[in-house]
């Protein structure tokens, strides 16, 4: 719970940072890449880009493109392996944006028995920053979720007039370490639970009706089935097992995978339950919108709108499953 | 990079090179031993994605050898071959691949001595050029046992079973 | 109408009257031959035989002042110079290396694609479609048509059709109606090469092309080059010396044949300036048809 | 599981010197999949062969890895006698430790590691190698030649002995080729028609060849063993079966000016005629270009009314018709240049300068001058006769720089005959290389120079011209001191260059044969199978591969007729299974292959085709590439060729080279 | 789209029984995407530049826009080179489409190969293609045109939208696809990726029609167009001699061609 609230200037909100790295955190921050913002290590201050929404989602440092699951070696006739352990203490993922925190939120609860993944999820802390202004395609707002406030993070950055009103809880403390003097009470503004919004989740679940509806054909025709609104998906989960290696020795990873893609739903006796985009484009849309709100409660989607920027045909998953309910 | 001992492939075409590797042995000529012969029916049948493999299994050089043009036994599989190698040799250039180590030669089944003197400049070249790690850094899979901190899982006992 | 016209040294010097009659003979067809600017010595007569290079250069000079000039279009009437010039051409148009060179040593850029005529090509491609209905005077003289070396060989440079047996001068004479004889010496070689140094032998190639237009009772034999008239007229005692029937057949330039035909007076085209004697020839042409075609 | 044996031979000392085998015996049996592992003094011995022959029967295997020589040497054998052992042949591979290890390498541990790892690669193939049988392709045994000469009537005579069915296919009225214009033959001179007309009738009365004459190849489809050939009959106007060749039609027939081509054009036939008296068939043939009846639609019909069995027929159209063959030799023969060819000749003007052809016409008794020498312009016996050998053969600047072999024989034999004609006739013979390289043929020649005193100058002649009724031939003799020669000669016999047919390209690609760039045939290998081509099933005899005398096409057609009769000798072609094939997957895919058949033009057998593959009810569901196994020789071009692996080999599978790249490293 | 298509289009779904035309329309952020119109009511009219049109032939590859059977497409100039090229390699089979390439205020229909082939030759296209990127690439010196290349591909996450996207594609299972034998790792280690690019860029080599859409979808924005461009000059510089009517350099070859790095 954000209980404390402290105000930095410009200047201190980079020398704590700064403070951070030279303390030995790793601080992963949204950074251009080669044109392309995402989640990586940074060693100073300005690299951060906090204006922008990044291209690739946090779900990164959580879950990477591709990870080592262990090695496996074959000695006469033993076999020996080693896990890979990579936990993600002392990390600080700062950056982040309250649709963000809302996807982390629903890792939490869709990893609740994984323990590896539940456990990083848990280790790291997050710096949020509230959004003064929507991103085109974002439609945070229409799912319910306040785009300049959330409590499902340690420390919450929220501009003001000369400078930045910072909220944080306890963990956050432990980070911020702030003078005692300067330490207010949060009185923040919590938002208040408009009804409107339930009963909008409830409308999305009216989509499980329209499951046989032929306006699924034309939502989906723009649809090439690629993976890249997967990839770039903060809640986006689906993985692939690989084994790599030789007759002696090898490893097994665990990889992305998206559902758009052909081979996703393929049996190795070659039926497809979902052969065409039809069915692909729908699976994706009821899962975001209905199936997770039996199993995890909620609905999976954010409305953070990365998945509309990256696919080809800048379809948007919102429009589309409103369209399919009218 | 005197002691290092360059590992070397050769793709070679079953009616001339292959022979040709055979009349080097029958002239006992010597040669050094780091390359490793795989045989094909022809250059055409060297595909692209093969010699991609050949180094996916860590090899730092590789020979791709075959028949001269219009001694081909099936007429024209070394000019496919050739015409492919010139794209391929220039989608790796644009990548920056180190195409020194990839060495094109036509060796036909009489030239048993130029065999033996292509693999022995390949051989030179490769310990010149050194090991290629730039491109096994990416390789990262097999490369890097044994295993730091091993637990024993499992034993197999392999006895024979009758199929 | 006009187009290059590179004289070379016969034209102005020995051969007076192929350049008289070729003016007079394009004049009347309203073709204006623009000589080009600061010609140079086409390096015929000993270049090719001494120095590669300067055989080389100096045709290209040619070429590149044409291009220079603007001239799309380059008449050569002299076989030899013709000879030189097509052949430094098809060199340059093969190694463009050798093209930078010399346009670099020549300190002119140029692309040495300039289209060469050579009297024959000019003749048929130019003159005979304009000359069809001005003849004034039909010719109807027994012509036998000497093209000689320089006009056809090397054939793949030349081009010349039918290279063993041409035909080009034999339509257009016969279009300017004279009577062509066929006859088996049209391109034997006439011993130019030899005329200074061994006379003698080039004497009795030039009688034996002589003795066989004789044999086949030829009035006149038509050149087309410089040098084969100067061995076929001017060496005409030697010849006569080794023969015992004397030969006085005269030996004209096409275009003074053609000038004839056309109606041009005697004078302009320089029938007067040959060895062998023609006059009784021209006279009766001229005295056919009275009517005098003005200048 | 793979159940994989291993057998190191030592090659008594050549592998043992320099690799241990024992070592790699032993480091053999740990790799993963290998059941039995040993080594042996002589593994192709047959103490040895029965090792692997118990050893598959005892421990089951079911993969044989033998580190050895090269598998250029034994593999056959050692695959005989896993055969023999009940293991499918292609289970087992060869490492070859000898040429490319043992021998090329110091003794040491550096050798035997290296003949260890050549041994995993293989080991690691095995495992991916799958159960082979040899394809069968049935055999249809009946041979098409085409092509009537003397190469084609040999060959066709030799398979219809051998008991087969022959099809020939000559494009004029009769057959006998070039041979049926000659006088008499070198070096034995013995008439030309004496030696073939037997040899042709033969060919008509055989039971086992059907003779279709004045019939020209339309297309031919299919592969070795089964070819589909269309062939056009050309329309003959005349029924053979009726008519009794008596001779009224061609004698009362109003068009007499036509140019013989049986007699190069020195003498002229009528419109319907016979080649020449010993045609077979014997039957004449009705010119349908030059008869008036066609020409100036229906005026004329003399023939017709005329004839008494009336059997001839204006309306006969071309016919078509559909046969099966299992083989097809070409035969079709050469063609002479003509005089015309020849700039410095006369581009052909002069009458009396004439070439070899024309002159063997003026020789021959059935010619148009019954045997007696004539010029052609004035009918005269010409005194003095120059012949000119070399006439546009190994001659560049005329793109003819091949010798056309038998032009030095035939100008002797003219200058011969001619001397023995005539024998106050002058005979010059202007040559730059005599090449008789024949039997008995350098005889011939010193015969005549020596007794016929024809004298031979070495020297090229510069041009030829008419001079007041004589032809001066301006020549060199380079013997006598280079001094120019000019022979005012009555008549000039140019032995001309032997050119491939007009047509032989077009030939070429209707049996998808290549041909050089002079478009001769191209056989499979100049030295080793000279009658054979690249495409299964085809084969060559005669001039049509290049020029050729008479012995050596006879012997070509008999090669050829052999080459046929093995075909034939059993029912069914078998061939080492190394081919490609295209995938098949299930239903609604049908193959992986997207159709794109940009691989078609890769093959150089002409093996991979457009397949329609359609469902139950017919309708044409997706068209793919298919190999035709009975052609792939198995390069294998296409399978790296294709873009998504959807065609594969035989023996070098994706997976197999695959694993053995891979087995690189470990 | 202009006037004159608009109408066209409505009478090519009223007469010419056409049931679906993939047009080109703007969305709100101003990105061109493909819009499907199944009947007139759909037809919008919106203002796109000719350069600025993309080439949506990939959507030709999905079975249910097959199932159109007849339809057509509003495309510029690569849209009419990638119809050619898909003709010649015997794809399309049973669909007829129509293509529309709209000029300032009119527009050019194309049915037939014969017609793109005319309308292709009628702009005279340099066979070389020049693009900056490719040549700053070409300056760099080995090492330097390496770790330009592992930097840049680092970021690709395989989701193989340049695949999706791209018209030459159509393979129904792809290599990528292929685990027995793996050819191209999956996961997307660095050298996983650096095999599928070589792969693709050696798949498209002769075959590409540069229209760029791989690098409109790539949400890494990787400069792939550059591999497929240097090797389209190459095939032009190299296999020059072949003549015109051979369309593809790499089935075919000219008999006895010498290259100089083969010794």
């Amino acid at each position: 719970m954000l209980n404390k609230q402290i105000h930095y200037s410009n200047q201190q909100l980079q020398s704590w940072v700064d403070g951070l790295i030279y303390k030995g955190k790793t601080v992963i921050g949204p950074v251009k890449k080669n044109g392309v913002t995402c989640f990586s290590e940074i060693k100073n201050f300005n690299e951060l880009i906090l204006n922008e929404r990044t291209v690739y989602s946090a779900k990164e440092v959580v879950l990477p493109k591709y990870d080592i699951l262990f090695k496996f070696a074959k000695e006469k006739d033993k076999v020996f392996i080693s896990k890979n352990e990579n936990s993600l203490n002392n990390v600080i993922v700062i950056g982040l944006r309250p649709c963000d925190n809302e996807g982390f939120d629903y890792l939490r609860l869709f990893f609740k028995s994984d323990p590896d993944i539940l456990q990083k999820l848990n280790t790291f802390i997050s710096v949020t920053i509230a959004c003064e202004k929507k991103f085109d395609g974002c439609f945070c707002e229409e799912l319910g979720i306040d785009k300049n406030y959330s409590n499902k993070t340690d420390v919450l950055i929220k501009t003001s007039e000369n400078g930045y009103d910072i909220y944080f809880n306890d963990r956050g403390n432990e980070i911020l370490s702030p003078q005692a003097s300067d330490v207010k009470p949060a009185e923040i503004k919590k938002p208040v639970p408009n009804v409107s919004i339930d009963n909008k989740v409830a409308y999305l679940k009216k989509l499980s009706e329209q499951y046989n509806s032929e306006k699924w054909k034309i939502v989906s025709m723009g649809c090439l089935g690629c993976g890249s609104c997967a990839f770039v998906c903060p809640t986006c989960t689906c993985f692939d097992v690989q084994d790599e290696g030789n007759t002696q020795n090898g490893q097994r990873l665990i990889c992305w995978d998206a559902c758009g893609m052909g081979l996703f739903t393929k049996h190795a006796s070659g039926h497809n339950p979902r052969p065409s985009q039809v069915e692909r484009r729908r699976h994706r849309i009821m899962h975001k919108f209905v199936y997770t709100q039996d199993t995890e409660g909620k609905i999976s989607c954010v409305g953070c709108g990365r998945c509309i920027a990256a696919c080809p045909a800048h379809l948007n998953i919102y429009n589309q499953a409103l369209q399919i309910l009218q | 990079m005197e002691d290092f001992e360059p590992k070397l492939a050769a793709f070679v075409c079953n009616w001339c090179t292959y022979a040709g590797a055979d009349l080097t042995g029958t002239s006992r000529m010597k040669y050094p031993s780091n390359v490793r012969i795989l045989r094909f029916p022809c250059t055409g049948r060297i595909d692209f994605m093969l010699v991609m493999k050949a180094f996916d299994s860590g090899v730092d050089g590789l020979i791709v050898s075959g028949c001269h043009p219009n001694d081909c036994h099936y007429t024209s599989g070394n000019f496919h071959a050739q015409r492919r190698w010139v794209v391929f040799k220039e989608v790796l250039d644009i990548m920056g691949f180190d195409t020194r180590r990839i060495f094109f030669t036509w060796v036909s089944a009489a030239e048993g001595a130029k065999w033996a003197k292509v693999v022995t400049d390949a051989v030179e070249e490769l310990k010149k050029l050194g090991p290629y790690s730039e491109f096994k850094k990416i390789l990262l899979k097999k490369l890097q046992f044994p295993l730091d901190n091993k637990t024993a899982d499992r034993e197999i006992k392999t006895e024979p079973v009758i199929s | 109408m006009n187009i290059g016209f590179y004289p070379g040294c016969s034209l102005t010097g020995t051969s007076k009257e192929y350049n008289e009659s070729l003016v007079a003979v394009a004049t009347s067809c309203g073709i204006t031959l623009q000589e080009i600017g600061e010609w140079n010595c086409c390096g015929a007569s000993s270049a090719h035989a001494l120095n590669h290079e300067l055989a080389l250069l100096l045709p290209s000079r040619i070429l590149a002042l044409a291009e220079q000039q603007g001239f799309t279009e380059l008449l050569i009437p002299c076989a030899a110079c013709y000879s030189r010039i097509a052949t430094a051409q098809h060199q340059l148009l093969q190694d463009a290396k050798l093209l930078a060179e010399v346009s670099e040593i020549l300190k002119i850029k140029f692309t040495a694609t300039i289209k060469l005529f050579n009297p024959l090509k000019f003749l048929s491609e130019k003159i005979l479609p304009l000359i069809e209905d001005k003849i004034k005077n039909k010719l109807n003289l027994k012509v036998s048509c000497y093209y000689g070396c320089l006009l056809v060989r090397p054939p793949q440079i030349m081009k010349t059709e039918r290279f063993e047996d041409p035909v080009v001068m034999e339509n257009i004479l016969a279009k300017c109606g004279a009577y062509p004889i066929d006859w088996n010496f049209k391109t034997e070689c006439c011993g130019a090469s030899l005329s200074i140094a061994r006379g003698d032998i080039s004497s009795k190639l030039s009688m034996r092309i002589l003795r066989d237009a004789a044999d086949k009772k030829a009035e006149v034999v038509a050149v087309a080059c410089p040098m084969c008239h100067s061995n076929l007229d001017m060496r005409r005692p030697d010849i006569n010396s080794l023969l015992t029937a004397k030969i006085d057949i005269p030996v004209l330039f096409i275009t003074q044949l053609i000038g004839m035909a056309l109606g041009i007076p005697a004078e302009k085209l320089g029938l007067h300036r040959h060895f062998v004697k023609n006059d009784k020839m021209v006279s009766n042409v001229y005295s056919q048809n009275k009517v005098e075609c003005p200048a | 599981m793979s159940r994989i044996g291993v057998f190191i031979c030592h090659c008594g000392e050549n592998i043992a010197s320099t690799v241990d085998c024992e070592s790699v015996a032993k480091s053999a049996s740990e790799i993963p999949g290998v059941s039995f592992s040993i080594d042996y003094k002589y593994m192709c011995s047959d103490p040895g062969q029965s090792k692997i022959k118990n050893a598959i029967i005892e421990h089951k295997l079911n993969g044989v890895v033998v580190a050895a020589c090269s598998p250029r040497m034994h593999e056959p054998t050692f695959r005989k006698a896993c055969a023999e052992a009940g293991l499918n042949p292609y289970l087992c591979e060869m490492a070859n430790i000898r040429e490319h290890c043992s021998w090329v390498h110091p003794k040491g541990e550096e050798t035997t590691f290296k003949a260890f790892e050549i041994l995993r690669m293989l080991v690691e193939k095995v495992k991916r190698n799958t159960k082979l049988l040899p394809i069968k392709v049935p055999v249809t045994k009946t041979a098409i030649v085409l092509g009537g000469g003397v190469a084609g009537i040999q060959a066709a005579l030799d398979i219809a002995n051998a008991g087969h069915k022959v099809l020939m296919i000559e494009k004029d009225p009769s057959i006998g080729g070039h041979m049926a214009m000659l006088s008499e033959t070198f070096p034995t001179l013995d008439c030309s028609q004496c030696i073939l007309t037997p040899r042709m009738v033969e060919v008509a009365q055989h039971p086992n060849i059907t003779l279709y004459n004045y019939a020209e190849l339309e297309s031919l489809d299919g592969f070795i063993g089964n070819f589909k050939a269309r062939i056009r009959l050309k329309a003959k106007s005349v029924d053979p079966k009726i008519c009794t060749a008596c001779g009224v039609c061609w004698s009362k027939c109003p068009v007499k000016k036509i140019p013989d081509e049986f007699n190069t054009g020195l003498s002229k036939r009528t419109a319907i005629y016979v080649p020449f008296p010993q045609a077979v068939p014997n039957k004449p043939v009705i010119d349908r270009t030059q008869c008036t009846y066609f020409v100036k639609n229906g005026k004329c019909g003399v023939c017709k009314k005329l004839c008494p069995a009336s059997a001839i027929d204006f309306e006969t159209k071309d016919e078509i018709i559909e046969v099966n063959a299992g083989a097809v030799v070409v035969a079709t023969g050469f063609e002479i240049k003509h005089t015309d060819f020849f700039p410095e000749y006369g581009y052909g003007r002069y009458k009396d300068v004439i070439d070899g052809l024309q002159f063997e016409r003026l020789a021959s008794a059935s010619g148009p001058t019954l045997g007696e020498i004539k010029r052609p312009s004035d009918g005269k016996v010409p005194e003095t006769i120059v012949f000119i050998a070399c006439a546009g053969s190994r001659d560049k600047a005329k793109g003819i720089e091949y010798c056309s072999k038998i032009c030095c024989m035939y100008t002797a034999k003219h200058a011969m005959l001619y001397k023995h004609k005539f024998h106050e006739g002058k005979a010059y013979v202007f040559y730059i290389d005599i090449r008789a390289n024949g039997k008995n043929y350098d005889e011939f020649v010193r015969r005549t120079i020596e007794e016929d005193d024809v004298n031979y100058i070495r020297g090229r002649v510069s041009r030829i011209y008419e001079s007041n009724g004589k032809l001066i031939v301006k020549g060199v003799d380079t013997l006598l001191n280079a001094q120019p020669v000019e022979i005012e000669a009555d008549m000039v016999v140019l032995a001309t260059a032997i050119v491939a047919n007009a047509d032989s390209e077009s030939v070429a690609q209707k049996l998808h044969i290549g041909y050089d760039k002079h478009h001769f045939l191209s056989e499979a290998h100049p030295k080793l199978r000279p009658v054979e081509t690249n495409t299964g099933g085809i084969f060559l005899a005669g001039a049509c591969q290049a020029p050729k005398d008479i012995p050596e096409s006879v012997s070509q057609g008999s090669a050829a007729a052999s080459k046929v009769t093995i075909l034939f000798s059993n029912d069914e072609l078998t061939r080492e299974p190394q081919v490609a094939f295209v995938n098949r997957t299930f239903p609604p895919q049908y193959s992986s292959c997207t159709g794109c058949l940009l691989c078609i033009p890769v093959c150089p057998y002409k093996a991979i085709e457009k397949e329609e593959i359609k469902n139950r009810n017919g309708e044409v569901v997706k068209t793919v590439a298919y190999v035709n196994g009975g052609l792939c020789q198995g390069c294998g071009t296409c399978v790296a060729f294709c873009r998504n692996k959807s065609i594969d080999i035989q023996g070098f599978t994706n997976e197999q080279m695959f694993t053995e790249v891979m087995a690189l490293n470990f | 789209m202009n006037q004159k298509i608009n109408q066209h289009i409505a009478y090519l779904m009223k007469e010419k029984g056409v049931n679906l035309i993939i047009s080109q329309a703007k969305d709100s952020n101003g990105f061109v995407i493909p819009h499907f119109i199944l009947s007139e009511n759909d037809i919008i009219s919106s203002v796109i530049a000719i350069n600025e049109m993309r080439n949506f032939f990939a959507y030709l590859n999905k079975q249910e826009i097959k199932s159109f059977k007849s339809i057509g497409i509003v495309c510029n100039y690569f849209g009419v080179k990638t119809f050619f090229q898909l003709k010649f390699e015997n794809q399309l089979k049973d669909l007829e489409l129509f293509l529309l390439i709209p000029t300032d205020d009119d527009f050019i229909e194309i049915t037939s190969e014969k017609q793109a082939e005319d309308y292709l030759s009628g702009l005279k296209q340099s066979t070389i293609l020049v693009d900056e990127e490719l040549e700053n690439v070409k300056k760099m010196s080995m090492e330097e045109r390496w770790n330009y290349w592992m930097k840049t591909l680092e970021l690709c996450t395989k989701c193989y939208a340049c695949r999706a996207a791209c018209p030459m594609c159509y393979c129904s299972s792809c290599t990528t696809e292929c685990n027995i034998p793996q050819w191209i790792p999956v996961p997307a280690s660095l050298h996983g990726i650096f095999e599928w690019h070589v792969m693709r860029a050696m798949h498209l080599a002769g075959r590409c029609t540069e229209c760029d859409e791989c690098v409109k979808v790539c949400p890494a924005n990787i400069p792939l167009n550059i591999l497929n461009k240097g090797l389209h000059n190459k095939i032009s510089e190299a296999f020059s001699s072949d003549d015109s009517s051979i369309k593809y350099a790499l089935n075919f070859f000219q008999p006895d061609e010498k290259v100089d790095f083969i010794k």
